[in-house]
Order: structure tokens, then sequence, then C-alpha cells
């Protein structure tokens, strides 16, 4: 029995003998940065029924030959319930057994039903990645194809988190060339000729099987070694997080497939699995065990608003220079042209090393958002904001003891999504030429509003006699007490928020003070999320009551106090949402 | 100088008023704060306005800077927009417009101010849109001048017939070539200014008559 | 206090309507004489001046002198409400215009007043050597006979006509009428065709129109009332030719 | 087996011209007594029905109930084609609506029912305290008139006067009537102005139209054939304000 | 020498209304017989024919033919200025057709004449079978009709009646017109709408219009004139339906 710490990096569960391990993926920062693998067999998946009548309830269930019953005491949207927890013996029992209990006569409903096994356990546990775990357990030797530099650890105590976050993570980036002189790349019969990889551990290069005369490149004897060096240098270098640039659609398939014809191997994780590449949505995702792997196509789409998301243009954008560009459909003439290969490996390099750069760049608001939001990197780098938002808000309804709503049916989807909340105020400018004009802003208004007027679903009320908040222009009402449960958690973030701030001013150390105003800038982006996801069709907690309330408080605060503006001598001549341009007349 | 401070200490002492009796009445956590004082500015429409404070132009929306202006175009621009925000006056914009459009109309312009600047960011061979600058850059190549991916282009548009592409001549070739005056001032002075000036209410009409050097009268010389 | 009543509401809607295509607000000056207007455009192009006597009212009350700063495009948008049979009723309160409409049924309509610093401008002291008058119909007219080849149109008077043209990209145009009227010397110059077509919506004030015309010089064109009691009149300045 | 003969398309095509601004499809209940429609808009704003009884028409046959589903875009279309000596047949068959029109020429359109289910709303039930008559084209007026302001308008009730108003950024706006009838307890509402226009296309229906007004309650606007042979009315919920 | 005067404008304005919209430009014939056009359209779809007789006009002079080329854009601008009581007359000089109308005031307009080489389109030898004639009024209600559920119209013609009809996505249409004509061989075909409404814009020209039909033929449309001093004609291909 011994004290285990390090960062937890990636998460997921496999079965042994039928019984589900949590696996948790992380290195031990502290000492060597040594890679361990947790194995955590004491946990076990479980949803909640509310029943319509709890006894009959209980002995309906216990016929099912479920693993475990518990009546608890939760609220429902504000409302206390009691509900049955019922625990599985494998997260695969869950979608075969959930229909036939929500069918029971005596279960009014089923809830939190489609959380993932591996989410759970984070929520839960109250952990998060990329945040220093410790935990106490016994190292076992290791199943022959995980990697020699891999311990094996099973989790004997209680897993917690020690608060502390990581910080200068491992990042390798890659980036494949091909050679495809007709039409589009085809894995079938096009040849990859290149692989560029850079990071922050000292490594810039170039795998190919020609330019041996530059020093930046690295030859190989043909294409099949080509993938198998690389995978060598994944292997080796376990890089905490792998990044490319549209890698999940374009180059880990290709390799995959290319490696696949040529008969390479690509066991690249570290219990020794394949590359593996996953449908999510219309979007491929590309999982390496234990390596975190980070396309930055959607994570720039996401963070930045432009024409375009070529990696030239991303990088133009963010760093105010321009990279080396070649036209994608003519790299074939390059690489078979001699006096023009060596540019081409120029520009193989350049593509590394600018998706590196912009690595460094984003991804610390990234871990930040993995730490507050709770999910693994992986996932949060491939989420909606509206998604870290929903997630963000289910690990505190768990913390509440809230019942977390269902996902909505199709048919609640579609008649959604017609509907669409009206925006904030715009006062059109007054045309020509004004002097001696003032600009006012209110800080943030729609979190304030959704505080102060606790607007919430399980605040909305049809109860005449309650005492409320009366939203204007539709009249709907929101109790004034207790505090809803949105508004509880948006009023937790901007608190933090300020803590945090107060911390930087008073820190005199600038690493510290980076690292902090990462912090706040995470949790300003969680909270400004936080006030649309009442209209997001798809959402939980979705409500266009509560959607139609913030903007129509909006709309009736920024116009008062235009109008209070006016009596102090301001007249307004441009107004958009939350702020206003006024001349002062006297 | 120090009545212009009068007044803002002024405003800005009403400012202190305002916001101290309007956050007194707000919901804890939400407060109305004061942004900036600008001694001047004009709203063309939502997210687009220009705004001066001190000497400094703060702007939103308005294309003030693209890549492709030449000097005479970004000065003229940056001297209509101290016009109208640092002095008050529309009609001194106009003037200036009207003083460029004149120089340029007589030939009276130095080849600096005309210069565009472009940089070639690909091969010759690869750029499917032909701009005025790779031709400038191909006939820079003709001349025996090394450009290559990175190099920045200076080139100016001379008179004559057809596309404005194929006037487009490098400037260390156009020594006594005469430039074009029209494409000077449609497409880099007038474009440079026009979004600004019709903000202020002159029409279309009113611009045009600008460019054109005929001139739209005010009834102000009649007074 | 301050109140007017008037059978007809067509005068205030012809006046006003072309007004507010010229400012985007205006002074009106309330007095016992009557109302008065005088404005410029922002770009000092178009001056604008109407005057209506207290006598073209059928009821006039204005104890003290007032003056109201409006802005025009409300003030069409409520005359245009008018019915042919409406009696319509002009008055002022705190901070607003007070417009009512009198028929089938009673309708008030308040236009909020503009609190700015107005400075009332002054017409320019200009000398004409010659005046004549002109259908206000033709005139209407030669500016969309003109309209489709040009934006701006040159006016002549000679002894014997009035003419109107413009050359254009596309082709030329041009109107005579005879004015039987004495020209003493004659006069050119040319407008901005946009500019005429904003002071001739005020068709229904007049039939005629008095023009006065000189060498590169303001257009002036005075619209009077046959009853005397109301005038309309506009400066407009002249499009100066390049020199060569 | 549905035939409808009328002499005068110009009812058809007035109900339907406010139908469509309300609602996209419609359910029409064709029976022995007549034709007859319940909508409710999308949001459930707005109800609306109608009433055209078999005696209205010059020839009516139904010999069993039906229930079309029709597209009212479409209707309104074909109905706007109709000329004013057209006589206008109304049939089914086996997918369309048959509308024909016989003039000097026969002019056959086919309209594809649509096939979906349909659920007819029922009329709330609301008991109001007053009813009064307004010409119809007063109402329409008052729309227009408070349309310069405001996209909202206030309707009132009192003893002697129906009073519709508003107030504006920019000013304000009231049409004031004398009803002449019997109200025992005042009443005042707000309406939006668009959902009220749409109802007011039908205005070849009735010249006067019915109002029942309470406070914050649905406006109920009736129209009545002067034969007593068909009925327009609608239901149109309150805007409410917020406590200040 | 050419002039031509007229005391009626609304020939010239009818015919090139709808001639503008099927070409940009054409080149006019003038001789001492009249006036003649011949154009086809860009797409070689529509083909029109005017002719307008020497005798047609009050005065005529040509004492040498003469081929001007027109953009029909610009000449409608001018026609569209032409009031009721004007008398119009034609005339050319060094590179403009010179449009001048003679009412209150003298009003000249000169259209700049375009320098193309033209070749005149020939028309095409068609032999018809049949011939009828309708109301221009009812072709052009027809294709209204239509116009409401298809871009396609299908003509046809039997020993009786002139139908026109279509089929669309959510209605069909179909118009019928005893024609009262002997037709030896019923005939059928189908046409595009909006060509069909380029040549209807003609509707001052003549109150009937001569119809020649034939399957899957072009459609030869010929309005003449009671006095038979001009002649309008178009000849508009079918559209031709896919083998099923
Ligand atoms: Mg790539
Ligand atoms: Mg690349």
């Amino acid at each position: 029995m011994e004290d285990y710490r390090m960062v937890l990096l990636d998460i997921d569960y496999v079965t042994v003998d039928e019984v589900p391990v949590i696996r948790l993926f992380g290195k031990d920062k502290s000492g060597g940065n040594e890679p361990i693998i947790a194995h955590d067999r004491s946990f076990r998946p479980y949803i909640y029924a509310i029943p319509t009548d709890l006894d009959e309830c209980l002995r309906e269930l216990e016929e099912l030959e479920l693993e475990k019953l518990e009546v608890k005491e939760m609220r429902d949207l504000g409302r206390p319930t009691e509900v049955i927890r019922i625990e599985f013996r494998h997260p695969q029992d869950v979608p075969k057994i959930r229909d036939r209990i929500r069918d029971l006569e005596s279960v009014r409903d089923i809830r939190e039903h489609d959380i993932p096994f591996y989410r759970r356990y984070l929520i839960d546990k109250s952990i998060v990645p990329m945040e220093e775990l410790e935990f106490q357990g016994v190292e076992v030797d290791s199943a022959p194809s995980v990697t020699t530099d891999v311990r094996t650890v099973e989790v004997t105590g209680r897993v917690q988190s020690t608060g502390s976050g990581a910080h200068g993570l491992d990042i390798l980036s890659f980036d494949i060339e091909v050679r495809n002189p007709h039409g589009m790349p085809d894995p079938e019969k096009d040849e990859i000729v290149m692989i560029g990889v850079a990071g922050n551990m000292g490594y810039e290069s170039v795998i190919s099987t020609a330019g041996d005369h530059l020093d930046f490149v690295e030859v190989v004897e043909d294409e099949r070694e080509l993938l198998e060096r690389f995978a060598e240098i994944v292997i080796d270098k376990k890089p905490d997080i792998l990044v490319g640039y549209n890698s999940d659609n374009f180059d880990f398939p290709y390799i995959t497939r290319r490696a696949a014809i040529l008969g390479a191997e690509l066991d690249l994780g570290w219990d020794g699995s394949k590359i593996r590449t996953m449908r999510r949505g219309f979007a491929n995702a590309t999982a390496i065990k234990g390596t975190v792997h980070v396309d930055l196509y959607p994570v720039m789409r996401r963070y930045m608003n432009l024409d375009r998301y070529t990696l030239e243009r991303v990088y133009q954008e963010l760093f105010g220079e321009e990279k080396i560009d070649l036209p994608g459909d003519r790299l074939w003439e390059y690489w078979d042209r001699d006096e023009l290969r060596d540019e081409l490996f120029r520009y193989s390099l350049d593509d590394v090393v600018a998706t590196h750069r912009i690595a460094e760049k984003i991804l610390p608001l990234n871990l930040e958002l993995t730490r507050l939001v709770g999910q693994p990197l992986f996932d949060i780098s491939r989420m909606a904001t509206g998604q870290q938002a929903e997630w963000f808000l289910v690990r505190k309804a768990y913390q509440y003891g809230e019942l977390v709503p269902n996902k909505p049916s199709q048919s609640d989807f579609s008649s959604r999504r017609g509907r669409r909340a009206v925006g904030g105020y715009v006062k059109e400018p007054e045309k020509g030429l004004h002097e001696n004009i003032v600009q006012f802003d209110f800080r943030s208004l729609y979190p304030s509003i959704i505080i102060s007027k606790n607007i919430s679903p399980d605040t909305l009320t049809d109860d005449e006699e309650s005492e409320c908040y009366v939203a204007p222009e539709y009249g709907y009402r929101f109790r004034k007490s207790p505090r809803g449960f949105v508004p509880s958690v948006i009023g937790e973030i901007l608190s933090e928020r300020v803590r945090i701030k107060e911390e930087m001013k008073g820190s005199d150390d600038p690493m510290e003070r980076k690292i902090l105003n990462v912090q706040q800038e995470a949790l300003k982006r969680l909270a400004n999320t936080m006030y649309g996801v009442y209209g997001y069709s798809r959402f939980r907690w979705y409500s266009m009551e509560c959607a139609e309330a913030i903007t129509a408080w909006g709309r009736d605060y920024i116009k008062k106090t235009i109008k209070t503006a006016e009596e102090f001598g301001f007249h307004t001549v441009y107004a958009d949402t939350d702020g206003f341009y006024a001349t002062y007349r006297g | 100088m120090s009545q212009l401070s009068k007044v803002e200490d002024e405003i800005l002492s009403q400012v202190k008023r305002f916001l101290k009796h309007i956050n007194s009445n707000l919901p804890e956590g939400m407060e109305l704060e004061f942004e900036g004082f600008y001694r001047r500015g004009f709203f063309v429409t939502k997210k687009r306005y220009a705004l001066i404070e001190d000497d400094t132009i703060v702007a939103k929306g308005l294309e003030l800077v693209r890549r492709d202006w030449a000097p005479i175009a970004k000065k003229t621009q940056r001297k209509v927009l101290m016009a109208i925000l640092r002095d008050g006056s529309p009609e001194k914009a106009r003037e200036i417009i009207r003083e460029v459009v004149g120089r340029i109309r007589r030939g009276d312009v130095e080849l600096d101010d005309l210069v565009i600047h472009t940089q070639i960011t690909r091969d010759l061979s690869e750029y499917k849109q032909i701009g005025p600058h790779v031709i400038a850059a191909k006939r820079s190549l003709e001349k025996g001048r090394r450009v290559e991916r990175g190099s920045i282009v200076r080139y100016i548009i001379v008179k004559g017939r057809g596309p404005i592409s194929q006037r487009a001549f490098p400037v260390e070739d156009a020594e006594g070539m005469g430039y074009d005056p029209d494409y000077y001032i449609e497409n880099q002075v007038m474009a440079a200014v026009s979004r600004i000036m019709s903000s202020l209410g002159y029409s279309t009409e009113d611009m045009n008559s600008l460019s054109s050097g005929e001139r739209q009268s005010s009834l102000d010389a009649f007074f | 206090m301050f109140k007017a009543e008037l059978n007809d509401p067509n005068i205030l809607r012809t006046s006003f309507d072309a007004i507010s295509s010229i400012v985007d607000e205006v002074q009106i000056q309330l007095s016992a004489e009557g109302l008065r207007l005088d404005a410029l455009d922002r770009s000092h192009i178009t001056y604008v001046h109407l005057e209506l006597k207290a006598e073209l009212f059928d009821e006039y009350v204005c104890d003290e002198p007032e003056r109201i700063n409006v802005d025009t495009e409300e003030l069409m948008k409520v005359l245009k409400r008018a019915k042919a049979n409406d009696r319509v009723i002009l008055s002022t309160d705190e901070g607003n215009l007070i417009i009512q409409f009198e028929g089938e049924a009673v309708r008030t309509f308040k236009i909020r007043l503009i609190d700015i610093e107005y400075e009332t401008p002054s017409p320019p002291e200009i000398e004409y050597e010659n005046e004549f008058e002109v259908p206000f119909q033709l005139l209407k007219d030669s500016i969309a006979d003109i309209d489709i080849f040009s934006d701006k149109i040159t006016f002549r008077v000679d002894e014997d006509r009035f003419i109107a043209s413009a050359e254009g990209e596309f082709g030329d145009a041009q109107i005579e009428y005879l004015h039987g009227e004495r020209i003493d010397k004659p006069a050119r110059s040319i407008y901005s065709l946009d500019k005429i077509k904003e002071m001739l919506k005020a068709d229904k004030f007049s039939e005629t129109a008095i023009i006065n015309l000189g060498d590169d010089m303001p257009l002036k064109l005075t619209l009077k009332m046959a009853s005397k009691e109301g005038e309309l009149s506009f400066l407009l300045a002249p499009r100066i030719e390049a020199e060569e």
C-alpha cells in the first residue's frame, strides 16, 4: 500500500471479468514524470427513478434483480422529491434495462440515465482532469501490451484532488504531407511522403524518405517505416498532449488507413491499443489511450471569428505574421521535382512549428475550462460552449442534490427550434457629428439579471400568491426565494472570479498572475455562456420563459437607464443591448 | 484648452452624479459603468462608429485600414477624421478632400504617396486571381529583380485604357509614366473617405461632385 | 397659450412634405402674426422659408411668442394621417406639439419637442435681375424628363423662353416654355436634380411657382397662396462647373 | 359530395385574407349547415372563427360532413383571381379543393388538400361584461394612426367613449369615438398592433365591428354579415405590462 | 431626312414596352413605306416583328432609307414621359434619335444611337393549320391565373374551345374560352409563362390577339391595329417536354 500522486490526463473504463474498471491515465509530475494507469474497481453505474408510488415502485424494481436500490431525498427543479437510486452491475446494463424501468406503472420518470460512466465517475468523485490526484494503491504487473515505462496501480483508497493544477505540460504537434497527383488525397493510392513533428520537448523534425542533406530531416527507408517511426516517437516521447490541425478528419484517418494497407503497427496507446477514430455527430474524433489528442481546428473555430480557418489564416491572426503557404493541390509537384522538394520540407516543418505555437497560445484557456467543467480535455476541446455549460451544471446539480433534467425528446426539440427570444434593445444611432460623448456600459448585465431576479426554471411559477419578480412585457413570475439553481451557480462563478481578480492584484509573481488571469478568463467565458443556455433547444435546462425574461429585463433596464440619463442631461445617441453613448446637453 | 477642460470637468462630475444615482437603484451585482469620454464622434450604424479621445481615434467597423491603400488615401482619411473629430468641422473635411482631389487631377502628387504595397505570399504562377500586385511582380521579374514568396511589391497604377490590373507598374519603372488620376481619386481617396462623409449626412451626389471636380456650392458664399 | 384651427389639413401637409425632405429638424416660430419657419439643410445647399399668416387659420390664438423645435419626419407621419374632411387643431403643451383631427372620431397626436440649441438662419441677401412665373406642374414634369438622362439640370431664361435641359451619357433632354414675361438679362445656372425634387414636393401649395434666376446664382423658388395668407420659398445653391 | 355556389366572391376573399395572415393552414368543416372554421395561430395569441351558413350560398349541397385541410396562402392566391362579375363554385374531389370562376371564360383551380393530423381548437370560454360597436374603418384608421408611434395599442372603453391610444418614444396618439352604447364596467387592455392589423384585413365582411373588452382580457372582435348568414370573429390575447 | 409626327404617343409606347422586355437593342428600318423592326431575343426563344405604316402618321417624310440602332430601355424611358395630349415628333440627326413632345411646353429628347454591327433576323417560315382570335385581356388574365401555380402554361385548341392550363405542386389551374371559330386540327403546346408575360405588355395595341397554334410548334401571336396601319407580332418557341 502506497501513496500515489499524478496529474489526471484522461479516463475511460474497461471490463475485466464482467466487472467495469475505471482507468485513470496520469503522470507523476512531482516525481520523474512517470506515466501511470490507475485502476478503480469500486465504482458502479446508477440511475434515478421517480416513483408515483414509492412502495409499489420498490416492489416492482425488486423483481428486476438489480444490483442495489436505495431511497434518496433529492430536488427536482427545486421541489423536494423522493427518488430511488438504482445501481447496476455494468454500464452496458443501463440501456438494456432503463426502458423497462421507465415503463413500470409505478415509475413516473427516470433521470440521469444517459450520463457516460466515466463522466459519472468524475462527477461523483469530485475530481477533475488536468489536476493532481492523490490516492492509495498497490502497484501490480502491467498487462503485456502496456508499454514498458507505464506503471499499473490498483486503487485501494479514496481518489481525491490535491487542488493543484497541472502546468508545464508536454506538447507535441504533428502534420502529414501526402503526394496526390490526381485530385483529392486518396489513402487507397496516394502515399504519405512526410510527417512533421515539433514540440516544447526540444524536438523539431520532418520524417521522410528523402531530404538527407537537410539537418532537420530524419530519413527513413519507405512509407511503412515512416509511419512506424512516427509511432515510435509518440510512444517514446509520450507527450501529455498531441496536437494536429484538422487531424480528426484528415491526418489520423489517413494515417490509419495507410498503416492498414502497408501492414504498419500503430499501437500508440499506453495500453498498447491502436489509434481509434469515432464518429461524433458530423465530425470524427481520434483518441489515443493516455495521450490527449487535441485537434486545434474546431478549437479555433470556436475561439475566433474569421472568414476562413486555414492554418495560415489562423496563424496570421494570432501572431500578426504570415507563414509559408504552398498550393495544396500541387504539393505533389514539389515532391516530384528535385529543385522544389527542399521548399516542401521547409513548408512541412513550418506547418508543425506553427501548429505548436498556436497550441501554446490557445491551450491554457482550454485547460482551465477542463478543470472548471470537470470533463477530459479530449472532450472539452471538441465541445460547443453550450455543452461545456451543461456539463458544468450537471456537476453542480450533483453537488446541490438537484436531479438533472432529461434531454429533450425529438418532438420537444423540433417544437423548441422554431422559437427565439427577442434580443436586446437597440437604438439606431443618430447620424451626424456629436460632441462631448460619454460611454456607459452595464457590467455583466445578463448574469446579474439572472441573479437579482432569481430567473430559473425551478423558480418559475404560476402561483399568484407567491412573492415574485415579474418579468416586463411577458409577465412571467419568478419566486423571490429560495435561490434558484442556475442563479446560485452563476453567483458562485462571479464570486469566484472576483476573488481571483483580487488575488491577481495582490500577487507579485508574474507567473502566478498569468495563471490567475487564465483562470478568471475561463470563468468569464463560462458565465457569459451560462445566460444564453436557457434558449438552446437541446439544453437540459432549456426554458424559453427564462430566456425571454432575461432579455425583457435587459431591455427594461437599459431603457429606464436611458430615460434617467435624460433627466441628468445626457441624451442617448446610440444604444445596443447593455451600453449606450450619450451627449451631455445640460 | 482650459475652456475645453472646464466643459469636460462639468460633464464628468455630472456623470459621477448620474452613476451614483442610477447604481443606488440597481440590484446587487449589476452596475452601470463609465467607459469613456470622447470629445467628438459620429455613428454610421450600430457597430460602426468613430470617436476621438485626446488625439487618439477609436473606430469600429469603418474599414479604416486596408492594406492596399496608398499613402495618399491613408493620409487623407486621417486628415478627414481629424477635421471632423478634433476640429469639429465637416466643412473642413470637404475642403481637404477637394484639395487632395485637385492635386491629384493636376498631376501634383509625389510618386511615394501613390505607391501601393502588397506582400507576395505564394509563387507567382500559383495565383489564380491575377490582381494588380501580381502583374506588377511579374513586371519586376522581367526586369531582373528578385521576387519571391514574402517579397513586398511596390507599384502604382498608371494612365491608360484597360483594366486596372494591367496598368500596375513597379514604382521603380514608373518614373515618367503618368499615374491614373481617376483610379487614385475613386478607388483610393474617395473609397477611404466616402463612408465617413456619408455618415455625416453628405449624399452620394455630394461626394460625386467632390470627386468630379465640379463643385456643388453652398449658400454660405451668399450670406 | 397657442391654438390654431384649420378646416383644410392639406396646406400643412404639402408644406412639410417638402420641408421634411430638406431638413430633419426645424424650429417653428409661433407669434400673434402667425407661424414662421426658416431652415438650412445640413450641407448648407438648400434654404427653406415658410410663413403661414394668422388669417389663414379659422381660429388662431398665440398670446405670447414661442419657439418649438420639431422632428420633421415625425411631424409628416402625423400629417399624413389627416382625412379630407378633418378639421385640424394645433396646440402645444409642456414638451409636445399637439395635433388633433376632428372628424368621425377625435384623433389626438402628441409629437415630442426637441430640446436643442437652434440658431435660426437668416436668409442670404441676394439681388436678382429677373423674375418669371411658370406652372408648378410644368416644373415637376421637367424634372422627371431630365431625370432619365442626368442628375443635374441647367435652367436658362431669355427674353422669350424658360429652358430646362441636360446632357447625359445616353441622351439629352430639353424643355422649352414661353413665359411671356419681361426678362432684362438672360441667365443660366446648373442645379442638382435631387435637391430640386425635394423642393417640388410642395405641389399643393400653389399652382404656379415664381422663379428668380441669375448666372451661377442660387435658384429662388417662391410659392404664394392665392389668398396671400401663406408663402413657401426655397433657395438652392448652384453647381459650379470645373475650370477646364 | 360537396358543392357551393356564390355570385359574389368577395365574401370568401375578405374572410381568408384575414385568416391567411394569422394561420398557415386551416381545417374547414363542411356540413349541411354550412362552412365552418376554427383556428389558433402558432404562438397561441390569436384565435379565429369563421362561419358561412348554407343560406348564404345561391346553391349549397353537402350530403355528408367533410373536413378539409387547406394551405391558406394557396387559397388566397386563387381567391385573388376572382373578377367582380364572376360566379364562384366550390367543390371537392379526392385530394383537392376545386374553385371555379364562371365569367367570360370558365376558370378552374384545384388546390391540393393537406394530409395532416389536425386538432380543431375549441374557443376559450370568456365572459365579457360589456359590448359595443364601432365602424370598421374607424378601427383601421386607429391602427394606422397608432402605428406611427408605437407597436402596441391600448384600448379603453367607458360609459361614453371608446379610446385607442399609445405612447411612443417620439410621440403619442389617441383616438376617441363616442359609441352611444351602454357600458356597465369600464375596461382597459393592451394589444399587439401587428396582431390587430392581421385581423383587420377582413374589411369587406362587415361595415361595423362588435368589440368585447375587459381589463387585461383578450380582445374579442366580431364581424357579422348584415344578412346574418355569416360571422367572422377573432380573439386576441392581451399584452401584460410588468409591475413598476 | 426623316420626320414622323403622331397625335397619339400611346401606339409607340405600348409597342416598345413589349419589345424592350424582350430585347435590349433593336434596329429600326426607316423607309418611305414606314417604320419596321425585326428582333430576336438573346436566347433565341422569342421573335418580335413591328410594322408601323407611313399612313399611320399624321406627317411622314423619309426621303432615303435609314437603319438606326436604339437601346430599347432608353427609348422606353423617353416614351413614358409623353402626356395624353402631346403631339409626338420623331426625327434623326447625326448620332441621335430625336423625340419631341409638343404640348404646354416643347420637350425635346435625344437618344444616342448605337454603333454596332446588326444582322436583321429573318422570320422563320412556319405553316400553321389553324388560327383563332381571343380577347387580349382574357389572355392576360389567363397568364395571371396560371402564374399562381406554375411557371409554364399549356395552350390547347379544339373545335370549340381554347384552353389554357397548368399543373403545379400546390394546385392546378385551367381557363376555357369558347372561340366560335373553325379549327381543322386540334393542337397542344407548352410555353414559358415569363416569355408570354413579356409579349402581353403590348395591351394597348389591339383589343384582340390572333393566335396560331400547332403541336409542339412556336406560338404565333399577332396584334393588328383596327386601322390596318400597324402590326405587332411575336413568335415564341415551345417548351419541349422530356421523353418519359
Ligand atoms: Mg495538414
Ligand atoms: Mg501541412
